[in-house]
């Protein structure tokens, strides 16, 4: 089993907060890993740092064994990592099926690529697969932006893997999602891994939904990485347990 | 641009004089750009009418002088005219466009400074006016540096009207009011503040500010129906340069603007004045990207 | 909804019009000619102002650079520019109609490509502004280059340069300025229309929706940027250059970078039929510029006031423009919600029917 | 693209409805029975209005005096003159797009100049083209005459002679005092437009011949008014002569701002002192020395049959024209292109441009504004500028010494 996904030592700080301190977390290929913690943990500015929005202090960041701790979020995006937001974002204006198209991988971008016809061709197949796969195929003429929200996260879930990643990076995917939904959800995340390959790298506060999804969990707090193991250590981790309980 | 540099050196006391006048008329400029930099804090709008409130004012001047009465007492009348004329515009057009996107409140000022322009052409005639206050000038080192009374006046007319607002927006309950609706429209509405008010007052505020700079602006200078994109421009410019919400920075660059202006006419020799002025105004703007700009730096 | 039909009798409306105007109407072949302009001018514009989101008011400094390029390219061929330029210009100018038609062509091409050159550069430096800065940036380059122009003594400064007179018949010089107006803008027409049709089209529409979500999808953003620029200032450059030609006399801060006229009424134009269709610039464009002749024919003196106040009330009550506010009033019309309701609906293998 | 076929025939029939009604209006011939028609496109709006109503007032005032005398006759017959105006709202696009419409569509073929040389050098390329003759007043720049124009003649005296003849001023003054004219400082600031480059050309190439030192060289933008940074150097450099063009916005500010920093350059030139009215505005104290060229003034003792003298010429535009102190040039001039139109078609005895052409460039008459006879170019070179002073508070002619009705004053002896 090879890792995608190396974090080593890594430490960030905004001004004087220590938002993460010498963290190393590795995320496996083809498996689904997770990461929890208290608010304020850190989580995002991790999820920030190996995406590339802004530069980390010290330590290393590897995709794929190729140090990216320098490139930038557009660049890393191309070589196969993408993230979602914990706000979602699509694009508002375009309908579900523009959303889809455009959201093909730029990784080989070329002449004949930037200026193709849209509407037509294996793009679009694959388009109106994905929103299938995603209960979204009879909205697919739809404004983007007059969906509802749990609509709008699964649309952005669909065109990230429209860009057919090798990681996917999802921040908090049930947040705010109709928990009748979650189940359905959950399953798609798992097919996703199974049927596409994609690695998922997941920030999730909801327990249930993370113990019943990753393989793996890494817990941070105060910016520090508590523990790494299978669902079932983490549950078991005392520092963990107090983590949350504000116990420290 | 080298021998003019070299009359500098050889007489620093005109770099004095530069520096003193450019001073003069970047007092009027931070005063204009003072009241774009509140409507456009607090309103979000961007008033590219600006420059004509600034003619309108030196109009009423003018008229005034017309009138045998010295154009220095129209500063108060200028403000309190423009005061009402711009509650007016708040009402029939400004309203409307609050909080709409950026280009909403551009064309719309742009609209109304066509259609202000093009009144006055038709009122007062394409001729370039003046107003005389009929001060002198007064002479240090030798005559190198001369300082007319009428810019000095203007000075501290303008430093005095730039004290009163800030002094009033600190301490008044309409400043407090306004200041809390630019932080957060929202919030200050919960709070009971009429906000629907509050944008008419600082609209109307800002309107006042101008007329009275246009008032020392036909004292120092010449105005014309067409001129008041000059300074609808460069109050953009300063405050762009300033950057929003940063009043003190604006009143700064509003002097900047002024000397700097003067300096690269001296300099550069006046044709460049206004490009050296813009490109200033671009670096700026450049610089504060590159800072802005993502890059991830290298890892130290 | 999208019919090839309806598309076809537009198309044939305009260019019939385009065609039998300057014949029926020989005395307004210069304002048809403007009105095409327009046309391109908010249709250029629209593409970075509406499809992309990026707000420019400095289009205007290619139509400029493109006027002065190809003034330039034309004199130099044969003379010297300083010379020519110059106010007590002693040198007798002559072209012959080879020396003119050549100078002509390079003139209009170069122009293209030169701003659109000039655009990729100053798009490097100002892409990173958003919301008005972007606006007054560009409103800042297209002032600074103006100024520049008229303090450039080489290209005759603040005085201007008077273009090589376009030989032949009288007439036939408005015709031929008229055409190239017309053909310049149906090409820059049917080039957007196939552009907004691609992924292209798409990448720009992304960028004005949610900028940061592109990047982080990957997309090479300041690639597409450039490029929509540059191809907004490449049809711009040719305009200008044409305009020049046809105007005979050029100078820098009213004929060249107009950046207050021109400059803002293609936002106007833009705006007023509706941005970010490939419709609503043409429909704004010719409503906006029969109204500035109408009301400059017959309110004389108020003319200005009448624009400004149309301005006003445009933007003010009537702001998603013409076509923005038919989409609003027939959604389905345009194609855009189409709730096939059940959520088992499924792809039918191939794409279904049309709709 | 998305609409539907309704939608696009209730757009077309739109578009063609609108354009018909912006496009229809009458065409009128170039002689409607017994009305010769003239065009001419004219800033009423806009920056250059005020010079533009001058100079359609001095238009008008010549018509209505050829008519009210006898009308024009051609061929026997007896004809009135009628201008058809346009406005060309001061910018230079609109004028040549006006120039087009007044021949194409209006059917003018007698043209009329516009106001400002910028305008002038925007239609007379219109006018080439359809070989249409056009008699302008308002176009002075120098660079108009060097195109190889053949159907343009301006009545009038060329840029770059208005403020030349300060150069030779300065130059005689040296020498009398006995300094050699090369020994003069010259101090310029001309704003960046068509017109005051060409002044500025004049000024430079009459400077050049005198060997004179040009010290400062500012153009000013046309959108500042400000001038201190040019002055603050004339304080540094201390020139012999300054001068200064900027239309009225450039005259205004100039003589406030040499007021107020107390500029004590012995000899200051400066071109449109009676459009900005500077010594009403600033004082005749302040303005005192000042040299202004002129075009004409009504001092001068030129006459002709239809007008008479300069003099009466003044006293008839005040009657007939209210709320005018002082006849600006800009109307006398446009007089007196109105007659040279009227002479033409009296000594052409024809309708026929290419006739028409021909007595026009054969002009050679007097008239109120000054004798006029064209060079092979298209100027007027039978009449000279004339340069007048403030000499407290009134416009003295002071050079060239033909028509000088006063000594000149150097030092000039300002009282600020």
């Amino acid at each position: 089993m090879t890792n995608i996904i190396e974090v080593r030592g890594v430490s960030k700080a905004y001004g004087g907060v220590h938002a993460n301190t010498d963290i190393s977390i590795d995320v496996p290929a083809g498996k689904i890993t997770g990461l929890i913690g208290p608010n304020g943990s850190g989580k995002t500015t991790l999820f920030n740092s190996i995406v590339g929005y802004h530069p980390i202090d010290t330590g290393s960041i590897k995709f794929e064994g190729r140090e990216i701790s320098r490139l930038r979020v557009p660049q890393i995006a191309r070589l196969g990592m993408l993230r979602t937001f914990q706000q979602t974002r699509i694009y508002s204006k375009m309908n579900c099926l523009d959303n889809m198209q455009i959201s093909v991988s730029h990784r080989e971008e070329s002449l004949g690529s930037m200026f193709a016809l849209r509407d037509r061709g294996e793009i679009i197949d694959r388009a109106e697969r994905l929103l299938e796969f995603v209960g979204l195929y009879a909205k697919r003429r739809l404004i983007s932006g007059d969906l509802s929200f749990g609509q709008q996260k699964l649309l952005e879930f669909a065109m990230a893997l429209m860009n057919q990643p090798k990681v996917l990076l999802l921040d908090e995917p049930t947040a705010g999602i109709n928990p009748t939904l979650i189940n359905g959800l959950i399953d798609r995340l798992k097919r996703a891994n199974q049927e596409l390959g994609v690695t998922l790298f997941v920030i999730e506060h909801n327990m249930r939904v993370i113990m019943n999804l990753a393989e793996q969990i890494s817990c941070l707090a105060h910016g520090q990485l508590l523990a790494t193991g299978s669902p079932d250590e983490i549950q078991n981790d005392q520092r963990v347990i107090d983590a949350y309980l504000g116990a420290h | 641009m080298l021998d003019n540099l070299q009359i500098l050196i050889a007489a620093p006391a005109l770099a004095a004089d530069l520096l003193i006048q450019g001073v003069f008329i970047g007092a009027i400029f931070a005063l204009v750009a003072y009241g774009l930099a509140l409507v456009w804090g607090v309103m979000n709008v961007k008033n590219l009418c600006q420059g004509d409130y600034v003619i309108v004012g030196g109009y009423i001047a003018y008229l005034m002088a017309q009138s045998g009465i010295n154009p220095i007492l129209a500063l108060p009348i200028a403000f309190v005219l423009m005061f009402m004329f711009g509650w007016v515009v708040y009402l029939a057009v400004i309203r409307r466009v609050v909080d709409r996107d950026m280009f909403t409140s551009l064309l719309a000022t742009f609209g109304l400074a066509l259609l202000i322009a093009q009144v006055l052409n038709l009122i007062f005639g394409p001729e370039v006016r003046t107003a005389e206050a009929g001060f002198g000038t007064f002479f240090m080192a030798d005559g190198l540096i001369a300082i007319q009374w009428v810019r000095l006046i203007s000075l501290g007319l303008a430093g005095a009207l730039a004290l009163g607002i800030v002094l009033f927006m600190r301490h008044s309950r309409m400043g407090r009011a306004i200041r809390a609706t630019a932080q957060d429209p929202r919030a200050a509405r919960v709070l009971g503040v009429n906000t629907d008010q509050v944008y008419a007052f600082t609209y109307a505020l800002n309107a006042a500010i101008c007329g009275a700079a246009g008032v020392l602006v036909s004292l120092i200078w010449v105005i014309q129906p067409y001129f008041g994109i000059v300074y609808s421009i460069r109050a953009f410019v300063i405050v762009t340069a300033a950057g929003l919400g940063n009043l003190p920075g604006v009143i700064l660059a509003g002097f900047g603007l002024g000397v700097a202006e003067n300096m690269s006419a001296f300099l550069l020799g006046a044709e460049f004045a206004v490009a050296a002025v813009v490109s200033m105004l671009l670096i700026v703007l450049i610089y504060r990207q590159i800072q802005l700009y993502r890059v991830r730096q290298v890892v130290r | 909804m999208t019919s090839a039909r309806t598309d076809g009798v537009i198309y044939a409306g305009l260019i019939a019009f385009g065609i039998v105007g300057p014949l029926l109407f020989p005395g307004y072949t210069n304002q048809i000619a403007i009105m095409w302009l327009m046309v391109l001018m908010a249709s250029t514009w629209d593409v970075m102002g509406g499809q992309t989101g990026y707000n420019s008011l400095g289009n205007i400094a290619f139509f400029g650079i493109g006027m002065y390029a190809s003034a330039v390219v034309q004199i130099a061929l044969f003379y010297d520019v300083g010379e020519y330029t110059a106010a007590f210009g002693a040198i007798k100018v002559e072209f012959t109609d080879a020396q003119y038609f050549t100078g002509l062509a390079l003139g209009l091409g170069l122009a293209g490509v030169i701003a659109a050159i000039v655009s990729v550069l100053v798009g490097l430096c100002v892409f990173g502004l958003r919301g008005p800065y972007f606006a007054i940036g560009t409103l800042g380059v297209a002032v600074a280059m103006a100024e520049l122009i008229s303090g450039w003594n080489y290209v005759g400064g603040g005085g201007g340069i008077s273009m090589p007179v376009f030989p032949g018949e009288a007439g036939a010089s408005s015709l031929a300025f008229y055409a190239m107006f017309f053909v310049l803008a149906i090409v820059a027409h049917l080039f957007l229309r196939w552009l907004y049709s691609t992924q292209f089209g798409l990448a720009l529409n992304a960028i004005r929706d949610d900028e940061d979500k592109a990047e982080a999808m990957g997309l090479h953003t300041l690639r597409y940027k450039l490029i929509a620029w540059a191809i907004a200032a490449f049809f711009m450059g040719i305009a200008g250059a044409v305009f020049g030609n046809m105007i005979g006399f050029i100078e820098p801060l009213e004929v060249a970078f107009p950046t207050t006229t021109f400059g803002i009424f293609m936002v106007a134009m833009a705006l007023l039929g509706g941005k970010g269709t490939l419709w609503g610039p043409v429909l704004g464009a010719i409503l906006f510029h029969v109204v500035k002749e109408l009301t400059w024919t017959y309110l004389l003196d108020w003319q200005w006031v009448a624009l400004g106040a149309i301005i006003v009330v445009n933007i003010v009550y009537f702001q998603q423009g013409i076509l923005g506010w038919a989409q609003d009033r027939w959604p389905a019309a345009f194609g855009l919600k189409v709730d096939e309701g059940g959520d088992d609906a499924t792809p039918a293998g191939a794409r279904e029917a049309a709709e | 693209m998305f609409f539907s076929r309704k939608d696009a025939r209730v757009l077309t029939s739109a578009v063609a409805g609108l354009a018909a009604l912006g496009f229809a209006s009458a065409a009128s011939a170039k002689v409607d029975g017994d009305t010769i028609i003239l065009g001419s496109a004219i800033s009423l709006t806009g920056k250059y209005s005020t010079n533009g109503i001058h100079a359609q007032n001095g238009y008008e005032l010549a018509v209505k005096m050829i008519n009210e005398n006898g009308g024009v006759k051609v061929d026997g017959k007896t004809y009135k003159l009628k201008v058809v105006y346009y406005d060309d709202e001061s910018t230079p696009a609109r004028g040549a797009q006006l120039a087009e419409r007044l021949i194409n569509q209006d059917g003018v073929k007698y043209m009329l100049g516009p106001y400002s040389s910028g305008l002038t050098k925007a239609i007379a390329p219109v006018t080439e083209k359809y070989k249409i003759p056009m008699v302008e007043a308002e176009g002075a720049s120098r660079s108009l005459f060097t195109q190889g124009y053949r159907y343009m003649f301006a009545v009038l005296s060329t840029s770059e002679q208005y403020l030349a003849s300060s150069i030779a001023l300065a130059a005689e003054i040296a020498k009398g005092n006995g300094k050699d004219p090369s020994d003069v400082k010259i101090a310029m600031a001309f704003e960046n437009d068509p017109f005051s480059l060409d002044v500025r050309a004049g000024v430079v190439d009459d400077a050049k011949k005198y060997g004179m030192k040009i010290v400062i060289d500012d153009k000013l933008p046309r959108d500042l008014s400000d001038m201190t940074a040019t002055l603050t150097k004339t304080k540094a450099l201390k020139p012999d002569l300054l001068v200064v063009s900027g239309h009225s916005k450039g005259a205004a500010t100039a003589a406030r701002q040499i007021a107020e920093l107390r500029i004590e350059t012995p000899m200051v030139a400066m071109t449109h002192c009676e459009a900005a009215k500077i010594i009403s505005q600033f004082g005749a104290g302040a303005t005192e020395g000042i040299l202004c060229p002129t075009q004409w003034s009504e001092t001068l003792s030129y006459k002709d049959d239809l007008f008479g003298t300069a003099a009466d010429y003044d006293a008839l535009f005040k009657k007939t024209y209210d709320g005018y102190k002082n006849v600006p040039y800009q109307a006398a001039q446009a007089t007196a292109a109105v007659m040279v139109w009227k002479d033409a078609f009296e000594r052409a005895n024809s309708f026929d441009t290419e006739k028409l052409r021909d007595a026009l460039a054969a002009t050679d008459m007097s008239t109120f504004y000054g004798n006029i006879k064209f060079s092979e170019a298209g100027n007027n070179i039978a009449k000279p500028m004339v340069l007048r002073q403030i000499q407290d508070g009134e416009l003295k002619v002071v050079a060239p010494t033909k028509w000088a009705s006063s000594e000149v004053r150097y030092p000039r002896k300002p009282s600020y």
